[in-house]
């Protein structure tokens, strides 16, 4: 009955627009971000390069006939949160959610938008996730309307393997740090899957608390009764930094591979015990041979992308490319096509080609090895250190297979 | 033996730095009853504070400087503030630094940015003091910890051994007799809450420029602080040195033992069936150390509800 | 005190909340759905601090719990288990009310101070424990689930929602008033005053703490549920500090004097950060702002403000008393705008932007925008605007207050709806 | 004394010590109070006669000793099972619940009697008995008038009746008052006794006092406790005649 309810008031805004003819409907974005909170630095740069998207399609002449209108919505860095600014969003009309910073709010993203898409057939909403690596996103809880603009935990491990291994600076003994969630026990897992193909031997691992520890010392004691030659950590923001210093302090020789070394302040913070260790990530300024990317960057936002902020403008762009292979005719907004054409775009990054998985939405893409050195071509914090390319994994190599758990519906076509 | 010594080393630091920290809440509770939920942000300021002064005039300005200026931010929340709400009893005074906490963070993050910023120690000062079974031990730890104790020693030697610290441990038992004897008990307050701050910057001076100094410093310290209250016993200085330096242990030595509640049903071979249970039972310590404070806090509770070295009630 | 006038107002309130939404966008209805659970989540824990004077800085382990409960019920509805949707909620209350038992009997073991510092860690410990246990929290991503539809409503759109959570709200709130006029209503604000008295007159104090705790925790327990059934997930950061301090703030600004207080307050709050939260980054700045100085100068909160104007109605005298009333308006205005102003200000000045801006810019410091104009950052008028905002406000405020202060001591109420001077005992200092 | 009497006695106490870190501040004290009897202990500031009392009424537990209530153990109870097992007690403080009626102060107590400690399933003002028990109650330590009003806005004298008649509402049959006329004018004491005599008609009253004309107006027997033993019990004229109490006690107030 309700259902029923629902399609007439529908018709009867159809009708509404039909009458106010010759007025397009735009295409609306909303950014669901940590934009207040604990982790607002990563949310603000998450935002940042998605606006730098966005105004990129309206130089372009927009969508549809229309600029693509954007808003940001501030999730304050939890899931409850997330889901109120969600149908918030959904009030106002929104089409496409981005977020990025943190798997636990793109947990809940994906899963109101499943459920949103369910009760409102013909207003689907999609969710293009810039930065939650959680494995169960294509996994579990994998859909048709979620596609995701980042790595995962094996694509990045494996990379850094590989990189490493070629570079001789990966040896024979690994050790696991990771944080204690989906995210830091896919890393483990995945170092652990990769030691046959590396060559090494997982000589211990651990899980800690999330953003909780003060001091670090204890856990570098515990890795240095192991001695390993390289640690291998999914850390990210104090967990990083803290881990980091803790090692610096106690002469620890090891050689660490991570995969967000390059959240800002951390080189600054870390200093000179930062040198000589790896990161693998979706993009670095350094890894192309053009500075045109990074430079137009800067001229739209006063600073080169760094951290989390070009991969994300890559998502844009991929985003815009299949807009331009859709014409709606100036009609409303239909999602599930929007999807479909995203499915089949091809975007050719600075560092190579990203394609969408059909199967499980995850996108293939290349991943950037580097490692931090001194008098690097685009300094960060800065310092004089930065990050130089180690090895660009090219996407084919770095794709893991789909996962069993992923079982997709897709839209009748 | 090298884990537990190194532990043992790690341990006793950390809690040396809690204790830095929870001293001045000790302090400002034992002598006035205020429980002052700002402390932990005094200390988030202090290390800020440093972290301005410091870029300019050298880190060691930046270290005299943060615990005055905290200790004058102290004063005034004392001064200016806290006497409005005092007739409305300890649970509006607890509200009100709550509040000012909730500002603190919130003012931090609109000057500063909400970044971690680069607060770093003077290169001099990194170098490794000894070597322990091959691992380089940071002088800086054992800074750290000699501020604490220093600090402990001439706080206790002021409170038992001089003028100053016999009125201000008068005023803590009978403020209306100590006030009728002639002396200035407003101003006593004031210099006990002004110190207590201090500290508290001070803590964050030196703290910060070795673990990272951001908006959420204050709050993560905060929590496991009010533990280290609880734990041994508001009020008691040697109750917050004892509890500081067991959470500081304990903390340490968890994160190298992977025992869990199946392990120990293990022992009674009933290991398979815990295990199956998953949830707490297969838990690990090491992957739980954060807990361990709160639980810890839980027993304590249980055994001598007034904390190790409190007065029942 | 249910005189006629109140029970015509509440029946005003009530007829609005069920009459309005349904013309409302869907925005507006979820806002009112988050109002409606702030009101009860704060109800619930004024029954602690406002009733029994215990200060719990913890509350957001019951609401929590309370979510998971009722999620993992919705689950098994989801699964095939036959039990009502609307009903979802009381396994919310039971598992609430088993929590609280548990961790009331560890908090109530202190009081005062020790008992907020308690139920801090508490919460904490189920912060810190809830991402690692999978199986009942579904690690850090939470736990998600979908109303099922039950006897023809399916429970799809937000003013189902809206309706379901306001008749729950209403049948609490109505439980926890009609709590204050029991005996053991009556024995909680006995607790408060005199906790020794208790014991010595046959009461085991200690059992009826945990109670008091456990009811409490109940109906945080119910509020919970609703922000599950509303939300269909939940996630262990409804278990953040965050979660527990909002609570304090919304309560202490509603008034945790005055029964309706706190709802006041969750209201004000919530639809202040449903209307704000998008526009500045530092609402929370602001909001920490507002309850420091309602603390300062309006202990009972706004609550009891209205409550001691509506108790001496019959001395208001409105022709004397609108004047100071407007002036004091004004210049609380006049602060608040030069306080908005400053914050915005240093906000863009210290901000990234404008950082990247003055290492480009050519001579000096360049001009920033806000509120629609362009300001440059070395003029004196741009500091001396939000100056003598605050300056002339505060002084119009300040000759205000004593206008009011003075009329109130002339009817002989010294303690007047806001601290003043005069009546503000002298404290330590 | 010398009668053997097969009656138990309403409050006896065997041996009780207790001791503040070093310093013992009740030594050994045996006392027995007999059913009905008014009872007084006096005895010069700091001889631990708020410690008894607080000993007593389980405040805090003996160090050693033994105390029973018409014959039954109470030793290191807690206070509300000491209440329930049928003693009552008032401070030497006024305590009473300062924000709450006075009307609501007394019906805290009879409630407790009627065994509805934690009703939460029947309106209060729906209970009649308790309701006119603690009208009788209000009426009988004279603060009718005022049971509307915070018991904080009282008077001292109003406030020391209120205390006494909280003591009274849970029924209990031994009663102990600790100071009940401290800090009162002569005409208030004098009020105040002849209420103490007939609220505790037919109960057993125990009583600390410093005022010897209120011990002499009222009470049966006295004990004199000094340094935390009881040096003697008798009738109050027997005691004011006693040498030893003389010397120890009245002595020094007499001159």
């Amino acid at each position: 009955m309700k259902r029923i309810a629902t399609t007439t008031i529908a018709a009867a805004g159809a009708l509404v627009a039909a009458a106010s003819a010759g007025h397009a409907e735009p295409l609306k974005i909303g950014i669901i971000e940590s934009l207040s909170g604990s982790q607002t630095s990563t949310g603000r740069l998450y935002a940042t390069a998605v606006e730098y998207g966005v105004d990129k399609i309206n130089e372009a002449g927009g969508f549809n006939g229309e600029p693509v209108q954007v808003t940001e919505y501030d999730n304050a860095g939890g899931a409850p949160e997330a889901a109120d600014k969600f149908r918030q969003a959904v009030a106002d009309g929104v089409d496409i959610i981005f977020q990025g910073a943190s798997s636990a709010i793109a947990g809940q993203l994906t899963e109101d938008v499943r459920k949103h898409n369910i009760r409102n057939p013909g207003k689907e909403v999609m969710f293009i996730n810039l930065g939650g690596e959680a494995m169960e996103l294509t996994g579990e809880k994998c859909q048709f309307y979620h596609f995701r603009f980042t790595t995962t935990a094996p694509m990045r491990v494996n990379a850094l393997v590989n990189a490493m291994k070629e570079a001789g600076d990966l040896g024979t003994k690994a050790y696991a740090i990771n944080q204690n969630y989906s995210w830091g026990q896919d890393v483990q897992a995945a170092v652990e899957a990769a030691a046959g193909e590396g060559g090494y031997e997982v000589v211990d691992e651990v899980l800690h608390d999330v953003n909780k520890i003060q001091d670090f010392a204890p856990f570098v004691a515990r890795i240095k009764a192991a001695a390993p030659d390289t640690v291998f950590t999914g850390n990210w923001s104090n967990d990083l930094l803290l881990l980091m210093k803790a090692a610096g302090d106690a002469g620890l020789d090891v050689t660490f591979a991570t995969a967000f070394l390059d959240q800002p302040g951390n080189i600054a913070n870390a200093g000179k015990t930062a040198l000589g260790h790896y990161i693998a990530n979706n993009y670095d300024n350094a890894a192309s041979e053009s500075d045109a990317f990074p430079q137009a960057y800067k001229q739209a936002t006063g600073h080169v992308p760094i951290f989390v902020e070009g991969h994300s403008a890559f998502a844009l762009a991929q985003l815009q490319q299949a807009l331009g292979t859709l014409d709606l005719g100036g009609g409303d907004i239909d999602v599930t096509k929007i999807a479909l054409a995203l499915e089949d775009t091809t975007y050719e990054t600075p560092v190579g080609p990203v394609t969408v998985r059909k199967e499980d939405h995850q996108t293939i893409r290349p991943v950037v090895v580097s490692k931090v050195v001194e008098n690097a071509k685009y300094p960060a914090d800065d310092t004089d250190m930065g990050f130089e390319t180690v090895k660009i994994v090219p996407a084919e190599e770095a794709i893991y297979p789909v996962q069993e758990s992923c079982d997709m519906q897709r839209p009748e076509e | 033996m090298e884990f537990a010594i190194i532990s043992t080393l790690n341990g006793v630091t950390y809690g040396l730095l809690l204790f830095m920290v929870s001293a001045g809440l000790t302090l400002i509770f034992g002598m006035m009853g205020v429980l002052n939920f700002a402390h932990a942000s005094f200390y988030m300021l202090g290390a800020y504070v440093a972290y301005a002064v410091s870029s300019i005039f050298g880190f060691w300005i930046g270290l005299i400087v943060a615990p005055i200026v905290v200790g004058l931010i102290g004063m005034a929340v004392e001064r200016f503030l806290l006497p409005r709400v005092h007739a409305h009893g300890h649970a509006h005074e607890l509200l009100l630094t709550f509040g000012l906490a909730l500002i603190i963070e919130e003012l931090i993050k609109l000057f500063f940015g909400d970044f971690p910023v680069n607060y770093q120690m003077p290169a001099d000062l990194r170098f490794s003091a000894f070597s322990v079974f091959g691992s380089n031990y940071p002088f800086y730890r054992l800074f750290i910890g000699g501020v604490a104790v220093v600090m402990f020693a001439v706080l206790w030697l002021l409170l038992t051994r001089t003028r100053t610290g016999i009125v201000v441990r008068a005023a803590e038992r009978l403020p209306a007799m100590a006030e009728a004897l002639g002396h200035n008990i407003p101003m006593v307050f004031m210099f006990v809450f002004g110190t207590g701050a201090a500290l508290a910057g001070l803590g964050g001076a030196v703290a910060g420029a070795f673990y990272p100094t951001n908006p959420n410093m204050g709050i993560e310290l905060g929590v496991i602080v009010f533990v280290v209250v609880v734990v041994g016993g508001l009020g008691s200085l040697k109750g917050s040195l004892l509890a500081s330096l067991l959470i500081g242990l304990f903390s340490s030595f968890a994160v190298g033992l992977d025992w869990s509640l199946a392990g120990l049903f293990g022992l009674f071979g009933l290991g398979d069936w815990a295990r199956s249970l998953g949830g707490l039972m297969t838990l690990e310590l090491s992957s739980v150390s954060a807990t361990i404070p709160f639980a810890l806090m839980l027993i304590v509770l249980l055994v001598r509800p007034a904390g190790l070295m409190g007065e029942p009630n | 005190m249910a005189s006629m006038r109140t029970i015509l107002i509440l029946a005003a309130i009530l007829l609005l909340l069920v009459a309005v939404p349904p013309f409302l966008g869907i925005a507006w209805q979820n806002a009112l759905v988050n109002v409606l659970i702030a009101s009860l989540f704060a109800l619930a824990f004024n029954l602690l601090i406002g009733q029994a004077g215990l200060l719990s800085f913890g509350h957001a382990a019951y609401f929590g719990i309370g979510a998971f409960a009722a999620l993992h019920l919705m689950i098994a509805v989801e699964d095939g288990f036959d039990f009502p949707t609307p009903l979802l909620p009381v396994a919310g209350a039971a598992a609430g009310l088993l929590v609280g038992i548990v961790a009331g009997y560890f908090a109530t073991m202190r009081s005062g101070v020790y008992f907020a510092l308690v139920t801090l860690a508490i919460a904490e410990l189920f912060h810190s424990l809830a991402p690692h246990l999978q199986g009942v929290f579904g690690g850090e991503s939470g736990v998600s689930s979908m109303r099922m539809p039950w006897q023809g409503i399916v429970f799809g759109s937000i003013i189902e929602v809206y309706y379901l959570t306001l008749g729950w709200v209403l049948i609490c709130g109505l439980a926890l008033w009609t709590y204050t006029r029991t005996p053991f209503g009556r024995l909680t604000l006995a607790l408060r005053d005199n906790e020794q008295r208790v014991r010595f007159l046959g009461y085991d104090a200690h059992a009826a703490k945990v109670i008091v705790f456990a009811i409490s925790a109940m109906f945080s327990g119910v509020a919970g549920a609703l922000l599950a059934i509303s939300n269909e997930t939940a996630n262990y950061s409804l278990f953040a500090t965050d979660v527990s301090a909002q609570v304090v703030l919304q309560t202490f600004v509603g008034g945790s004097t005055v029964f309706f207080g706190p709802v006041v307050g969750a209201a004000a709050f919530t639809l202040f950060s449903f209307l704000v939260s998008d526009l500045t980054r530092s609402w929370v700045f602001y909001q920490g702002l507002i309850f420091v100085l309602v603390m300062l100068f309006a202990p009972t909160g706004i609550g009891g403000v209205v409550q001691f104007h509506a108790r001496h109605r019959r001395q208001l005298d409105r022709s004397r008393l609108a004047g100071p009333y407007a002036l004091a308006l004004l210049g609380g205005l006049l602060i608040a705008g030069g306080v908005v102003y400053l914050t915005e200000t240093v906000a863009v000045l210290f901000g990234q932007g404008y950082a990247v801006r003055m290492r480009d810019a050519v001579d000096g410091l360049p001009n920033y925008d806000l509120f629609g104009i362009s300001w440059n950052p070395v003029s004196i008028l741009t500091w001396l605007l939000p100056l003598v905002l605050v300056a002339v406000g505060g002084v119009i405020l300040v000759r205000a207050r004593r206008s009011i202060a003075g009329f109130w001591d002339r009817v002989g109420r010294s303690d007047g709806p806001v601290e003043t001077k005069a009546a503000a005992p002298g404290g330590p200092a | 004394m010398s009668a053997t009497r097969t009656e138990l006695p309403a409050l006896h106490l065997a041996g009780v010590t207790k001791s503040f870190g070093p310093i013992e501040v009740i030594q050994g004290v045996d006392l027995d109070i007999r059913p009905g009897e008014r009872h007084a202990v006096i005895g010069p500031n700091g001889a631990g006669k708020s410690t008894l009392f607080n000993l007593i009424s389980g405040m805090f537990p003996p160090s050693s000793g033994e105390i029973l209530l018409d014959g039954q153990g109470i030793t290191g109870l807690s206070p509300h099972r000491i209440n329930r097992a049928g003693l009552a007690r008032s401070f030497q403080i006024t305590n009473i619940f300062h924000r709450l009626s006075v009307f609501e102060n007394l019906r805290i107590g009879v409630l407790a009697r009627h065994g509805v400690r934690y009703g939460l399933f029947r309106p209060i003002s729906r209970m009649r008995r308790v309701n006119e028990e603690t009208a009788e109650v209000l009426e009988r330590v004279g603060l009718r008038a005022r049971g509307e009003d915070l018991a904080g806005d009282l008077t001292y004298s109003e406030q020391r009746a209120l205390e006494i008649g909280m003591t009274l509402t849970t029924g209990a049959d031994v009663i102990l008052l600790d100071e009940p006329t401290a800090g009162m004018s002569r005409e208030e004491t004098a009020e105040a006794v002849e209420l103490i005599r007939s609220v505790t008609q037919g109960k057993t009253l125990l009583m600390v006092e410093h005022d010897m004309s209120v011990v002499f107006s009222l009470c049966d027997r006295v004990s004199v406790l000094v340094y935390g033993s009881i040096l003697a019990t008798d009738t109050p004229e027997r005691i004011s005649a006693n040498r030893e109490v003389q010397e120890a006690y009245l002595g020094e107030e007499a001159s």
